[in-house]
């Protein structure tokens, strides 16, 4: 490690080592347990080791920083910082981690292969290594939140238990849901800073403050600070969280994850602290906290129960260090910080023990320990010392300072004595439940019906509880020497300004803070001696399980949710239908109406006698068919009436190709209505009811008034358009006189390569929806009158012969004349197909299948080809895509004969709309002679 | 003289595609519907090559033609479904 | 002229709106013709509307706008595909539940 | 020539039917038609097996006459019934015994009575052999029968052969 | 266009209208199906067929773009097909008259293949 | 080739589309599907990177010059478009060729015309073609979803018919009307003559705004989106995969029209309606997602979720909003899309359990896990993964618009929701249950399911990882979006904006 080395290379290669090899135990675990904790503890040891040559560095005030750029334009880059408070993080996450390791390949059972457990331990790891050294607060959100993640995965580690399950899941959703709410404060934060890099925001202290988002950009902080930290009211999920194997609680439950909450209060107390609403939303929570959950904590009977809750109180005591405000009570905040971890994690590892030993944690059952495991209960004697704050452990140092910072706190002028009793109290309710964890569980008697018969543990799983309660009677006894520096430098790195005077040691001299120590003592101890009244009180209190109120809340959203969707969603087309017409009316009635209106009016075309009877015609037939459309058949005979009147209106509106179109496509039509409707069952449809009724009623006035008011407003508009390109253009450009068509195969040809395509998926699409199905066919009409014998009346199947080769002939003939006169390939092609069909419908499937030539999808293909084949075939004269070519060609005898590329691209359509419709309708017609089949040979 | 004969022509056509109207609706039976859809096919080419006279204009002539060639399949395909219902078969 | 236009347009909507609004799928077909109708003689009436006047190049003739009708074409032509499509698609319902009806559910 | 030319007849109708609707402007269309009138008429061979042989034109064309005026004369007929009062009519079902064995040539024989106003060709029993005509006034069925079958029946039966 | 044939015309317009109007006339006004399905033959022949006559003549001789014999084409479609709608018409009308089986609401009814099956429109 | 490059993602797809109803043999099939599908993510890749130097490359079918023949224009956004397009086909493809492609006939032509849909309405300068492609994507669609049969497939397969057949309607009204009033159809003529006097503005108001609702129909914008659950449930996973960018093209299409003509001439007829509607719909979706009883059925309420979020952006007009619409909308469809497809994959392994969301045999593949849990990562917003710096980019980006209070609440809530909803369900998936100790066989895992499974999973830390390439692309992207005033001269030529007026009939 020579001078060489860059250290913030150094500091990088830390939370990356991390990352980077926490797959590395599930890799291991095919070599054995012991390999995966080796590869476990052999990571944290290298996080250590990189870190170490950093440390001095930190401890003397300096901040080492690194910069990896990430995604710079949002502020968010892989940016790191160590200094004294990351320092004490790391070695408390490093440290700590070590022990667990070794703690847990004892602990868990041998039948778990442990690379999964290492590796989400490592996840865990790295993520909060992240957190502590991370100098961008988006990236510290993001380890914030892996560390939500992969603490729900430790959770349920057992992820066939009930309880592992719902206790990870309450787990996330709260501090996950807690991260939420500090991603949006960290937002605004960095919107008021200017910048999410810390150096930045601890400087911009006075900035921060006067801004107008200072409030909700504090309180979404806190939101995150205090569900991470299990403050109250969010502080239910972490009993649940007990589920979790003891090592992940001692690690993540005690030391680590749960302090990255008041990590955040620290790292961020010189930018947002120093105001009224900090003080009161911190204090105020961490008092809250601190006394509720010890008072709970006293009545809980599982030992990592009453452990957790325990730890619940300190953290509201680390809160309400923070909250108060000043330099020293920040100072002591982290003191108990560290005390905290040690103590916790260490008896959670005892409590770990106690249940590895006996089966149950249940304290009512889990008696006179100390003669069974005398060792593992002396070290749990002293850590629960330490917990209740006992003089000569390291808990006694922080509360001490805790107490005296209390009293000397200059807020309440005129109550002053508040915060002491409070503590006082808080300190009382410690003692008396660190007394409760004492004597309950290695004295008081004799166990109860245990499932084992505990003895002490394995030398090495009580090895880490050896260490760490050794640290704590050394921090306990030479606070000065073991932590000062390291408490210094963190510190000092909390507040971003000088230390206050402080002196870590055992004696103070007889003060105001002794005798509240000494209260707690003798009144905690009291307390529990008078527990019995208490307990029976406590047995009164109705039950209250956090874990029912959130799998109540989750019941009951999820309830709510599926009642409300059910109410807005029936499945019903016809709402969708009603739900689509009247936002498009509402819509655009609105920006009809929001805008300017013009004043321009246009003269329109005479109005004639038979253009009226056109319209009486039409309207006849389309109110008829709308009011009689259970009569079914009557109602296509009168949608094709309507058919008529629409080409005929074409006619006279100078449109004889549409004219065409509508025609032959109206002939499809009528056969396609004809041949479902053999199947549809009649008479099914219900009468709607009188609400429905007007309901549809309106909405079909209000879309068709709209519209015609609409056609009319249109058509008396000023109009320009750029059509005059198309009729200049025709016949110089594109070769032909039927600008309609020139349109079609070349203007826009692109558009009819599109829509040849569209109906090809539609011959496709016969194929694929009418693969295989079965309908049942009527054996009568609607009137129950039975069909007639003579399948292929005479007259129609002999003059159908004669008719297809003039059909073709005159489809030849308007495939060809389309370029210049109306028609083209899509009219050609209807015609063929409609020939064809008829040639079905007049002698049958079995008699005109052979007939028929080839494979219908390599016409389709072959129809396409063309199309786009003489598009592509531009190409190589260096024009783009369906650029056309025409001409004129001059022959001997038969004179000028004109040519246009556009016509193979017409052949192509003509060959993909015969194919098509000769598809489609052959189609749906031989759904019945599959049916007879099945019924011959059934 | 051919201005009025086409005018008057108008008006008789006109009135046959009317009375067509009045089958249509009045049936009694589907099949009286049918032969009307028909006969206003049939009429209604009539009333194409006409127009085509009055406006001078063969661009009309190919929709005549495809009626007359076409028109008569819809008749077909419905009184096939009176008879047998399924008309493809 | 432009009136009567109009009128057919605006009862086309209206009574196709209507048919799409039942809960069998043949008047839902019907409905969706009578709609694609109006629809078309909508959209063809965007080019205005001109007698007599063909898009067929002659000498010394006049035009009306042929874009329009082109547009119109494709749409009459790509709704006989969707016609066609959900014709099958509604056989393909009732070959498998054994009804016509358009809902997964039953509107009361 | 037979390879060329399977069907003569409707080779020549398919000519004349294209040289009609393109009204036979150009030599290249009329070639043109000739390449269609050898071409349809092959491809939609399979579609129609055995069809009746023309074997004299010429009779063929007096048939064609005879039809012709008819439709003239019975369309003054009928119009007159039509607009006259109804009750004077005698509409009957009239079933004419068909000479007749080729179903082509019984649809021709039904078409031309279909075509002349006044009759309408219904069916034709191919078990019996026998046409089902429905006539608008037909105060004396047999003369009718009669008529069809001297009128239409019997040159149908020389002009081709089956 | 000479006098002539502008009368010839006009009157073969007028004609056609005329026996087109009959037809539909005779469609309205005849008693029964099978005599009102003798009407549009005459709209078919006489009637169409004088107006495409007077087409071929208006356009033979109006413009310079030689005979217009297109007209008779669509004549031979509307006589090919013609027969087949009455043939197809008449038999469905006497189907319909004749082949009635007044079956009552859901009793069934013998199918084509001779298999009993209730009607399903009559039993859903 | 370099001129033709606008054109290659159209014909790709569909000339493997014609050499597969050519070829009907499946193994045939599949080769060319996938050999396409390969090219075509090349290709666009290329494109993309063609794109960003920041010209539009305007491509004139037939030669013939806007407005008056049909264009297509590259633009940055309309390149990543079709990449993303492809990178989706691409996949779902390898995972439909494990057997999926057999359950129906011809899944591979329409596949391929699919994708050829797809990238034609993002290429298009034109609104009619617009239809034309949206009739082409949606047929193919309807089809695809119906492949593998089922009554659920057929009736959901009907609402999504006749909804968008009504859609279609609609998108012709407003077509016609946007003719009639404006005399054009192309995107950057009509956003030209938006801004000259002469044409009555309450109608094109009116047209432009039927155009958005139609937009918003294929969105999912809330009134309109019940058929989006329905459908995307009901599809099989490689084709509800593809489904996943479906949405995105009503979104790009509103975006575009927003951005290019009714910003400079309308601006306020997206505003206030269209965010209130997306943050109701991004609610409805988090509520379903709660209710979802299935994991297909929670992966179609995401997508719908991401919808809305991104329906939230057009109507801020902002550039820099719209450059973190478009990395989120990358990211959500590759992530949405992987989700159908894990989905497909873990009901394989659950027996009769399936996908249904409830206790039942865990999968044995422990990638499955991991890939569930980077999943629903990434889905859930939270970090690292791309999804976490999508919403980042989105609620950084959203901080100062008027409606951003209300944006960020429901974004935040809907993001809780959605955590734990699949802290639920993959409790329930992934996780053993006791009461479900009976372990079914289960069946193997294709490997062609689990690389395009993986693939598409891999996205999620992939672009976190190249965040800030992307980002800067969308940057770009959004910035050439929001400069109008280039589109349109791009597209009409410099000169042409004048010497059309003389060109009325
Ligand atoms: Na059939
Ligand atoms: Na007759």
């Amino acid at each position: 490690m020579g001078p060489s080395l860059n250290p913030s290379l150094l500091l990088a290669a830390i939370p990356a080592t991390a990352f980077g090899a926490c797959l590395l135990p599930l890799l291991l675990q095919r070599f054995g347990r012991t390999a995966a904790a080796v590869g476990a503890a052999t990571v944290m040891a290298t996080c250590l080791a990189l870190l170490l040559p950093l440390a001095p560095a930190a401890l003397t005030d300096h901040t080492e920083l690194a910069r990896i750029s990430w995604l710079p334009a949002y502020g968010l880059d892989l940016s790191l910082r160590l200094d004294g408070l990351g320092l004490l993080f790391c070695l408390l996450i490093c440290g700590i981690g070590l022990l667990v390791v070794l703690y847990a390949a004892w602990y868990l059972p041998d039948s778990d292969r442990l690379g999964r457990f290492y590796s989400i331990l490592l996840l865990f790891m790295a993520a909060m290594l992240g957190i502590v050294l991370s100098e961008n607060l988006l990236l510290l959100l993001i380890f914030w939140e892996i560390t939500s993640l992969s603490s729900f995965l430790l959770v349920a580690y057992r992820s066939d238990k009930y309880e592992s399950r719902i206790g990870a899941r309450m787990a996330l959703a709260v501090t996950g849901g807690g991260g939420l709410a500090l991603l949006a404060g960290i937002l605004l934060l960095g919107h008021i800073a200017g910048s999410y890099e810390l150096s930045v925001i601890l400087a911009a202290s006075e900035r921060i403050h006067a801004h107008a988002l200072y409030a909700p950009a504090l309180i979404l902080i806190l939101l995150g600070a205090f569900t991470k930290s299990a403050q109250f009211p969010f502080h239910f999920w972490l009993p649940s969280a007990m589920a979790a194997p003891t090592p992940v609680s001692a690690y993540l439950h005690s030391a680590t994850m749960v302090k990255a909450g008041v990590f955040l209060l620290a790292r961020l107390y010189p930018a947002l602290g120093g105001s009224d609403l900090w003080f009161w939303l911190v204090s105020g929570t961490g008092a809250a906290t601190l006394v509720y959950a010890a008072a709970i904590a006293l009545f809980r009977n599982d030992i990592k129960g009453l452990l957790a809750y325990s730890t619940i109180s300190h953290l509201g005591l680390i809160t309400l260090l923070f909250g108060l405000d000043t330099p020293l009570s920040v100072v002591a905040g982290i003191f108990h910080i560290i005390n905290h971890a040690i103590f916790k994690a260490s008896l959670f590892m005892a409590a770990g023990v106690i249940d590895h030993e006996c089966g149950t944690r249940d304290m009512r059952r889990v008696n006179g320990m100390f003669r069974r495991m005398p060792i593992t209960a002396t070290l749990a004697i002293i850590a629960a010392g330490s917990m209740a704050g006992v003089p000569l452990l390291n808990g006694f140092l922080s509360k001490e300072m805790f107490f005296a910072e209390t009293v000397s706190y200059p807020q309440f002028e005129t109550l002053t004595w508040v915060l002491p009793l409070f503590a006082t109290i808080a300190g009382m309710l410690a003692v008396a439940y660190s007394s409760r964890f004492v004597h309950d569980v290695f004295f008081n008697g004799e166990p109860v019906d245990l499932p084992r018969q505990p003895h002490e543990p394995p030398r090495w799983m009580r090895a880490p509880i050896e260490l760490l309660v050794l640290l704590c009677l050394l921090v306990g006894l030479f606070p000065g020497w073991t932590v000062g520096p390291l408490l210094a430098a963190a510190a000092g790195a909390a507040l971003q300004a000088p230390l206050p005077e402080f002196t870590l040691a055992l004696w103070h001299g007889f003060n105001q803070p002794l005798l509240m120590s000494v209260l707690a003592l003798a009144g905690g101890v009291i307390l529990y001696a008078l527990r019995a009244p208490l307990f029976a009180w406590q047995a009164e209190l109705p039950p209250m399980h956090p874990r029912t109120a959130f799998e109540r809340f989750y019941r009951r959203l999820n309830t709510g949710a599926r009642w409300t969707l059910a109410a807005i969603d029936n499945g019903s087309l016809q709402r969708y239908n009603a739900l689509l017409l009247s936002f498009i009316v509402l819509l655009g009635g609105w920006a009809f109406f929001s805008g300017p209106a013009a004043t321009i009016r246009v003269a329109g075309q005479p109005i004639d006698e038979a253009s009226v009877g056109a319209l009486l015609t039409l309207l006849l037939g389309t109110v008829g068919a709308t009011l009689l459309y259970r009569q079914r058949l009557l109602a296509v005979i009168l949608v094709s009436v309507v058919g008529l009147v629409v080409a005929l209106t074409f006619i006279r509106l100078s449109a004889p190709d549409l004219a065409l179109t509508q025609f032959a496509v109206e002939t499809g039509t009528i056969i396609l209505m004809l041949l479902v409707l053999y199947y549809l069952p009649a008479g099914s449809a219900p009468r709607s009811s009188a609400p429905r009724l007007i309901r549809d009623l309106l909405l079909a006035l209000l879309a068709g008034g709209g519209l015609g008011l609409i056609t009319l407003k249109m058509l008396a508009a000023p109009f320009e358009t750029i059509s005059g390109f198309y009729l200049q253009e025709a016949i110089p450009g594109g070769g032909g006189a039927n600008v309609v068509n020139v349109i079609l195969v070349d203007f826009r040809g692109f558009d009819t390569l599109g829509e040849i395509t569209v109906l090809a998926m539609v011959a496709l699409a016969a194929h694929a929806l009418l693969d295989r199905l079965i309908l049942h066919a009527p054996p009568a009409d609607t009137d129950g009158r039975r069909w007639a014998t003579d399948a292929h009346p005479l007259f129609l199947s002999m003059l159908m012969r004669p008719l297809l080769p003039f059909s073709l002939t005159v489809s030849v003939y308007i495939l060809l004349r389309g370029h210049n006169l109306p028609g083209g390939g899509f009219v050609a092609g209807l015609i063929t197909s409609v020939a064809l069909v008829m040639q079905y419908l007049a002698n049958g499937i079995a008699s005109t299948q052979p007939r028929m030539p080839g494979r219908p999808t390599r016409f389709l293909a072959l129809g396409l080809l063309l199309a786009a084949g003489v598009g592509v075939a531009s190409w190589p004269f260096g024009r783009p895509f369906l650029t056309s070519a025409h001409g004129h060609i001059q022959l001997p005898l038969l004179g000028e004969i004109e040519l246009a590329s556009a016509m193979i691209f017409d052949l192509g359509v003509y060959i993909v709309v015969v194919t098509v419709v000769l598809t489609v309708l052959s189609g749906l017609g031989r759904l019945s002679l599959r049916l007879h089949r099945q019924q011959e040979t059934s | 003289m051919l201005n009025a004969a086409i005018e008057i022509a108008f008006v008789l056509i006109g009135t046959a595609l009317a009375l067509n109207l009045y089958r249509l609706l009045r049936g009694p039976d589907t099949t009286d519907r049918i032969l009307a859809l028909d006969t206003l096919g049939i009429n209604a080419i009539a009333l194409i090559v006409l127009f085509g006279i009055r406006t001078a204009s063969s661009a009309y002539f190919e929709v005549a033609l495809l009626l007359a060639l076409m028109g008569f399949i819809g008749t077909v395909a419905l009184c096939k479904f009176l008879l047998r219902g399924d008309i493809i078969e | 002229m432009e009136a009567l236009l109009a009128i057919a347009v605006g009862v086309l909507t209206a009574c196709g709106v209507f048919l799409i609004l039942r809960a069998r799928t043949f008047p839902v077909l019907l409905g969706l013709t009578l709609l694609s109708y109006a629809v078309n003689l909508f959209l063809f009436a965007s080019g205005r509307l001109r007698l007599d006047a063909p898009p067929l190049i002659r000498a010394g003739a006049t035009y009306t706008d042929p874009l329009p009708q082109a547009l119109v074409l494709t749409a009459i032509v790509i709704g006989f595909g969707m016609t066609a499509y959900l014709a099958m698609l509604a056989l393909r319902g009732l070959a498998e539940s054994g009804a016509d009806h358009v809902d997964a559910r039953e509107e009361p | 020539m037979r390879w060329l030319l399977p069907r003569p007849l409707l080779s020549a109708t398919v000519f004349l039917l294209w040289a009609v609707i393109t009204n036979a402007a150009s030599l290249a269309l009329l070639l043109l038609g000739g390449l269609l009138a050898i071409a349809v008429p092959r491809l939609t061979l399979p579609f129609w097996p055995d069809p009746p042989r023309l074997v004299r034109p010429w009779r063929a064309v007096r048939l064609f006459a005879v039809f012709a005026a008819d439709i003239v004369t019975a369309n003054w007929r009928v119009a007159r019934q039509v607009v006259g009062p109804l009750y004077r009519l005698s509409p009957a079902l009239i079933e004419v015994p068909l000479d007749l064995r080729d179903p082509f040539l019984a649809t021709l024989l039904g078409s031309i009575v279909s075509l002349t106003p006044g009759t309408v060709a219904i069916d034709v029993d191919r078990q019996r052999w026998v046409l089902l005509v429905h006539a608008l006034d037909a105060p004396d069925p047999q003369a009718l029968v009669r008529e069809i079958k001297d009128r239409y029946e019997l040159p149908l039966k020389e002009i081709f052969a089956c | 266009m000479s006098t002539a044939t502008e009368s010839a015309v006009a009157v073969l317009i007028l004609l056609g209208a005329l026996f087109v109007l009959l037809g539909s006339i005779g469609l309205a006004r005849l008693p029964d199906f099978l005599t009102r399905l003798h009407g549009p033959t005459k709209a078919t022949t006489l009637g169409v067929g004088a107006m495409l006559l007077a087409s071929a003549i208006f356009f033979s001789s109006g413009t310079n773009e030689g005979i217009s014999l297109h007209e008779l084409a669509i004549l031979f479609f509307l006589f090919i097909t013609a027969p087949v709608t009455a043939h197809l018409l008449a038999k469905a009308a006497l189907h319909r008259q004749t082949g009635t089986q007044q079956s009552d609401s859901g009793t069934p009814v013998r199918g084509r293949d001779g298999e009993k099956l209730p009607h399903p429109d009559k039993t859903s | 080739m370099n001129a033709h490059a606008p054109i290659l993602p159209l014909l790709i797809p569909f000339a493997a589309a014609l050499l597969q109803m050519a070829c009907s043999r499946l193994a045939c099939q599949r080769l060319i599907g996938l050999s396409a599908a390969t090219l075509l993510v090349l290709i666009t890749a290329w494109l993309t990177v063609l794109a960003d130097d920041g010209q539009l490359r305007v491509y004139a079918l037939g030669n013939w010059p806007a407005p008056f023949g049909i264009v297509l224009v590259v633009d940055r956004l309309a390149a990543a478009m079709t990449l993303l397009t492809a990178i989706l086909g691409f996949t779902s493809l390898l995972y439909a060729s494990s057997g999926f492609d057999e359950r129906g006939l011809h899944f591979h032509p329409l596949f391929q015309l699919q994708l050829f849909g797809l990238t034609g309405a993002f290429l298009t300068g034109d609104l009619f073609n617009l239809f034309v492609f949206f009739e082409v994507m949606l047929l193919a669609s309807y089809t695809l979803l119906a492949h593998g049969g089922g009554l659920a497939r057929t009736r959901a397969g009907i609402s999504y018919v006749v909804l968008n057949l009504v859609g279609s309607a609609l998108f012709l009204i407003a077509l016609g009307l946007l003719y009639g009033t404006l005399g054009t159809l192309n995107l950057a003529d009509l956003a030209h003559r938006l801004t000259l006097p002469g044409h009555d503005p309450a109608l094109a108001r009116l047209a432009c705004a039927l155009l958005i609702g139609v937009f918003a129909l294929k969105a999912g914008l809330l009134p309109l989106s019940f058929w989006l659950p329905h459908t995307y449930t009901a599809a099989g996973a490689p084709v509800a995969a593809l489904f996943a960018i479906m949405t995105k093209v009503g979104i790009v299409s509103i975006l575009r029209l927003q951005t290019i003509a009714l910003a400079p001439a309308m601006p306020d007829l997206l505003g206030h309606w269209l965010t209130t509607l997306a943050l109701a719909t991004v609610v409805f979706a988090a509520l379903g997602v709660v209710a979802a009883v299935r994991l297909r059925a929670l992966a179609a309420w995401l997508t719908l979720l991401s919808a809305g979020t991104l329906l939230v952006t057009p109507a801020q007009a902002n550039a820099q909003v719209d450059a973190a619409a478009i990395y989120y909308l990358v990211q959500s469809t590759l992530a949405g899309a992987a989700f159908f497809l894990l989905a497909g994959v873990i009901a394989g392994q659950r027996g009769r359990a399936a996908d249904q969301l409830m206790a039942g045999p865990p999968p044995q593949a422990t990638w499955l896990k991991v890939a569930f849990l980077v999943l629903a990562t990434t889905l859930a917003g939270l970090p690292p993964f791309s999804g976490f710096v999508g919403k980042l980019m989105l609620l950084t980006t959203l901080r100062e618009v008027s409606a951003g209070p209300a944006i960020w609440a429901v974004l935040l809530a809907a993001g809780f929701v959605v955590m734990i909803a699949l802290a639920r369900d993959g409790c329930y998936l992934v996780w053993k249950h006791r009461a479900t100790t009976r372990e079914e066989p289960a069946e193997a895992i294709a490997w062609q399911r689990a690389t395009a499974t993986l693939l598409l999973v891999a996205a999620g830390p992939l672009l976190a990882v190249v965040a800030r390439p992307l980002s800067d692309y969308a940057e770009r992207a959004a910035r050439q979006l929001h400069a109008p005033g280039t589109y349109v001269n791009a597209v009409l030529g410099p000169g042409r904006t004048n010497d059309r007026r003389e060109a009325t009939p």
